[in-house]
């Protein structure tokens, strides 16, 4: 047998479903263990995934890394059911096996020390910013978390984040909340200055809708970007975001950008 | 112990198991996998003369099987390659082989010239297939003129290892090999992407910016087969064969219908650690077979 | 309510979803399962002059999302179509059309001649494009001059709904499409199998008896879509579009790449009451939309 | 909603997965119950199976009846673990879906009352001559049963039918029965004449071996034939068999033919 000699820096292993419970109708929340040890993991990387056993579908489907416990050795994420695919995968039961390649694309940036920071995530955006809050290593007062989405039955229960960050709600029927988008929220509106880094994850038109504000006002902002990818690691280069450096791969120039990098 | 060794024209290969041109990024983004050195060789991301931007996105739609592309050529030119990425590479223990891709003839030549110079890139792949360019590309391969024009061209230039990629595109492939090798060409590799089309019927729109894209992957693999086999029996030269090998059995399968290469595509997005996996494999089934040399696979098919 | 009633040539459909020819049998075998009446119409499988035993087993090889056929048109010839199967089918309340094959041009201008002679048999297709037969079937249609020749001399003596079904391997297939239309016929239909092959890598023999095959089935959707909507772009004669439908999605994606009628092929191996359960979800999709006409779905890919 | 005009004679269905036990290592019995009332389904026939969730199966498997309960609406089948197909097929819960066309082909034609009969299955072969065993009406004296099979492991457990028919046993090891093959047999070589007929269902060079022999003793002889099939009802022209009459379809014209209609 061919010795396989790892260079390290990515792999593909299957892992063990220890975990796979409802969050609400449609967001599940997936643990997955490795039998080797993890590498680093920061927030805004994601995993690729194989959908097991699901006809016509051929493909991996990207998901953000949520938590990572290296003592247990497993990756968190959550999946929202949108197509075939994330399903399928929510489908999945404790003790199957499930391939990932991780750890795949850019980190946010680290908020400095001092830094008081807004994290603003919509809908399966919520992860790497509830990872981000958790590993910033900030005191809870520099930490503000907007979440947005259509309905209070759309949230997802993340109220032991709050030992990390204040938590605000925004949903467009005011059923959790402030009523509106989170681009509307008071936080948002009023008090954008008082942050030194925003950090933003959900759709893409929530993303520009923040860029275009946070870009008006000079904060530095960053954005993780979703994307159709066939890789996940810079082959394809189908996943591109149009940048002034020209075309860069969502999935390893991003999924994180800087919103002065971007063409919007 | 089984002989994987296997010659394309000068080429020597380790093994039989190369990377498909633009699915192994220029071997740096595999090397974060594997050591490149276990592979028999990469076919580089296709090259062109100047930077190309390539098409807008969306580039991408999963169909059956396979998926559909229309990447079109992105890459920041010769120039960028030779500067920053053939230092880092050129050094891997293996064959490394450039796609190159030009609107016109003068673009083909400028760039194998170019290419020429470079000490441990010892082959070049012409690659005259691509479906997602509006110029040249898939137009010079789809006629026997076209491809006969473009070889002979850059063959005068050229004396290393020249490989012509052909187009599956075509009513008969191997017309368009025996006239590319009657131009010189040390070799043919087939085939490239399927011209293929998806369209997302609640929106009613293609799913491409680009309307049609090329078609890859499992779905594409009988009928890649048969080019294989066609093609090698009506030429001399070596074959490279692809086109949806997911796993050991496909790529025995593209060596009995006359491959002496082949290259895996797009499952490397699928597992990018396969071509390793698929190796182990072919050993498995030589030691099975009791099959000293990979060289008595090559067009082994019992008809 | 919506209108699902279309119209190729003379031909009137009570929907546009329809049975592929040598996947429905001669329609009989289908009743088994669900009321004739209820679908568009058959394309009855491929008849001959004369008897004819198609080719050894095994004549199928399963391939990804799709199969490689080789069965090489077996059929007991017109006149015992004529005498044994006609009479029991032919008050179907449904379009029924005759798919003719011959290996010389003769044989098509006969069966032809036999064929006008039945009433309920209001159109035929002419198969131009079987890639597993030895003499004539795809040699006429993969080139222009063969393809105009076949359709000419058959558009002399048949004036009833001629349909000219094309092959897809083929390089440019607008051209033989606007070739055929230039000869006369009525409307063209396509695509044919994609010439495929299979290996077993362990037993190092092809999978069919005859090396190679033609491929259906979803994995050639896309590039089946791609040339529906090539040929619709071509051509003002209307088109009848197939290559992989497996769903209602997959009909309305051929519709509005221009296909005014389309045929399910392998699908219904999997399913033999697929058809109807795509006549259901197409008139749900319709009303979903506010689409009143099926009409208004042909061509309108908006780009 | 259009209505779905049935013509009855054959079906597509969901049915439900009420049990799948191991019989052996390789071979497993699923029974599998339907909402509608069963139509009849005699010895021989067969039904074709999707395959649920399994990536690159595309087309259906066929599989013989074994055993059909009109009071619970349950059809049963013996599956042998050849391929991907089976394998997965093997591995279908209790509770799960799973479509089947049924029925399909030609059953074996019925002894009559006074006929004594030799029943040969081999392999996964066994099923229709259990089924036709219990079906036949005739008393277990007129009834012989022959298994062949590698090993005694091979086998699986029919006792329970040693109340329709006699049983015997061939094994190539000895391990079970008589020592060889099924034409071997004392039952087989010493007593062909006494049979009125003979029914047989096992691999092509079983079948191949017992109609040589039954043609030369001239007995009657049908035997069941396996075939690569892609539709299963009579369309596609794949699973064709060369007879006295042309190419026939395996599955609609057989899979039971008379020994005299083949070209062996
Ligand atoms: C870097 C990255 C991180 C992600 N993180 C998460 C996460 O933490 N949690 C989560 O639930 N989802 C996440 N996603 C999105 C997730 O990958 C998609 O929801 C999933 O791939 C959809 O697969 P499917 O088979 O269910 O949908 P499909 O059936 O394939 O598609 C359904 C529809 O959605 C569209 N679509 C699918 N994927 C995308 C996409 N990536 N961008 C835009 N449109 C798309 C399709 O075009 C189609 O119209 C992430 C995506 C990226 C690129
Ligand atoms: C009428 C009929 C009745 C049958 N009854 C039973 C039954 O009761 N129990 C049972 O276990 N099996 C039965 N079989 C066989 C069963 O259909 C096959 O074992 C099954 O289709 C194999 O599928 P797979 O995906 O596991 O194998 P694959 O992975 O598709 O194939 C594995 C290998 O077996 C070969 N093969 C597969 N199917 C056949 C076939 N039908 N004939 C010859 N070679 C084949 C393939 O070519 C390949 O080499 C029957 C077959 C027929 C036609
Ligand atoms: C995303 C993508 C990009 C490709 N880019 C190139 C290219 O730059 N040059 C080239 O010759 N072929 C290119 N190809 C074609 C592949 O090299 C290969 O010929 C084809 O995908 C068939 O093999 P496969 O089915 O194993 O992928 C590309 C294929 C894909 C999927
Ligand atoms: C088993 C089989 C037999 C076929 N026989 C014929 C035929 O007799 N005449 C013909 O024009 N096409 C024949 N075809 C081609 C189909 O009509 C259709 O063009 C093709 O299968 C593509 O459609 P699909 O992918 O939906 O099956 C046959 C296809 C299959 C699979
Ligand atoms: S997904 Fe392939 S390069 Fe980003
Ligand atoms: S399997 Fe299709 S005709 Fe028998």
């Amino acid at each position: 047998m061919r010795k396989f000699k790892r260079m390290a820096k990515k792999f593909v292993a299957d892992f063990v479903v220890v975990d796979n419970k409802p969050l609400n109708a449609t967001n599940f929340l997936i643990k997955a263990r490795s039998n080797s040890v993890l590498p680093t993991i920061l927030p805004g990387q994601f995993v690729n995934v194989e959908i097991n056993d699901a006809k016509e579908i051929f493909l991996r489907r990207p998901f953000s890394v949520f938590e990572v416990d290296y003592n247990q050795n497993t990756i968190s994420m959550i999946v929202k059911i949108l197509g075939r695919g994330s399903k399928k995968l929510t489908e999945i039961e404790a003790g199957c096996n499930i391939s990932l390649v991780y750890p795949l694309g850019k980190s946010f940036t680290y908020p400095a020390a001092t830094d008081k920071v807004l994290l603003i995530g919509g809908g399966s955006g919520v992860a790497p910013m509830l990872f981000l809050a958790k590993e910033s290593g900030l005191d809870k007062t520099q930490v503000d978390i907007l979440l947005g989405a259509r309905t209070k039955e759309d949230h997802i229960d993340v109220e032991s984040y709050s030992k990390y960050a204040n938590l605000h709600y925004a949903t467009e029927d005011g059923s959790l909340g402030e009523k509106g988008f989170v681009t509307q929220h008071s936080v948002f509106v009023n008090d954008l200055n008082k942050y030194d880094k925003i950090y933003a994850c959900g759709p893409d038109g929530m993303m520009r809708a923040i860029a275009k504000v946070a870009k008006a006002a000079d904060v530095f902002c960053e954005v993780s970007l979703e994307n159709l990818m066939a890789c996940g690691f810079g082959v394809c280069l189908c996943c591109i975001e149009p940048t002034n450096k020209g075309n860069l791969c969502v999935c390893t120039d991003g999924p994180v950008f800087n919103i002065n990098e971007l063409k919007w | 112990m089984v002989d994987l060794k296997v010659k394309v024209h000068n080429l020597e290969f380790k093994n039989p198991i190369t990377l498909a041109s633009g699915t192994c990024g220029f071997a740096r983004e595999m090397a974060d996998f594997f050591d490149p050195a276990i592979v028999g060789g990469f076919f580089l991301k296709g090259s062109t003369l100047k930077n190309r931007d390539g098409n807008e996105y969306p580039r991408m739609a999963e169909t059956p099987s396979g998926m559909l592309n229309a990447v079109g050529l992105q890459n920041k030119g010769i120039d960028y390659f030779i500067e920053n990425i053939y230092p880092e590479i050129k050094d891997y223990d293996t064959q490394l082989i450039i796609n190159v891709n030009g609107s016109t003839v003068e673009d083909y030549i400028a760039l194998t010239e170019k290419v020429n110079e470079l000490d441990k890139i010892r082959g070049i792949e012409l690659n005259i297939s691509c479906p997602n360019v509006k110029e040249g590309g898939m137009a010079f391969g789809v006629s026997c003129p076209g491809a006969e024009m473009v070889t002979r061209e850059v063959r005068k230039v050229y004396d290393k290892t020249l490989i012509v990629k052909l187009s599956p595109n075509v009513t008969d492939i191997s017309e368009i090999a025996r006239a590319v090798e009657g131009q010189g060409a040390d070799a043919v590799s087939l085939v490239n992407t399927f011209l293929g089309m998806a369209i997302d019927a609640e929106t009613r729109k293609p799913k491409l910016s680009t309307i049609t894209g090329g078609l890859s992957g499992p779905a594409i693999k009988p009928i890649a087969l048969r080019m294989v086999w066609q093609v090698a029996n009506a030429v001399k030269i070596p074959v490279v064969g692809m086109g949806g090998i997911m796993n050991a059995a496909d790529a025995i399968e593209f060596m009995l219908a006359g491959a002496s290469v082949v290259q895996i595509g797009t499952a490397v997005f699928k597992d990018p650690t396969l071509p390793v996996q698929i190796i182990n494999e072919l050993e498995d089934y030589m030691l099975r077979h009791k099959v000293q040399s990979v060289n008595d696979l090559i067009g082994e098919l019992q008809i």
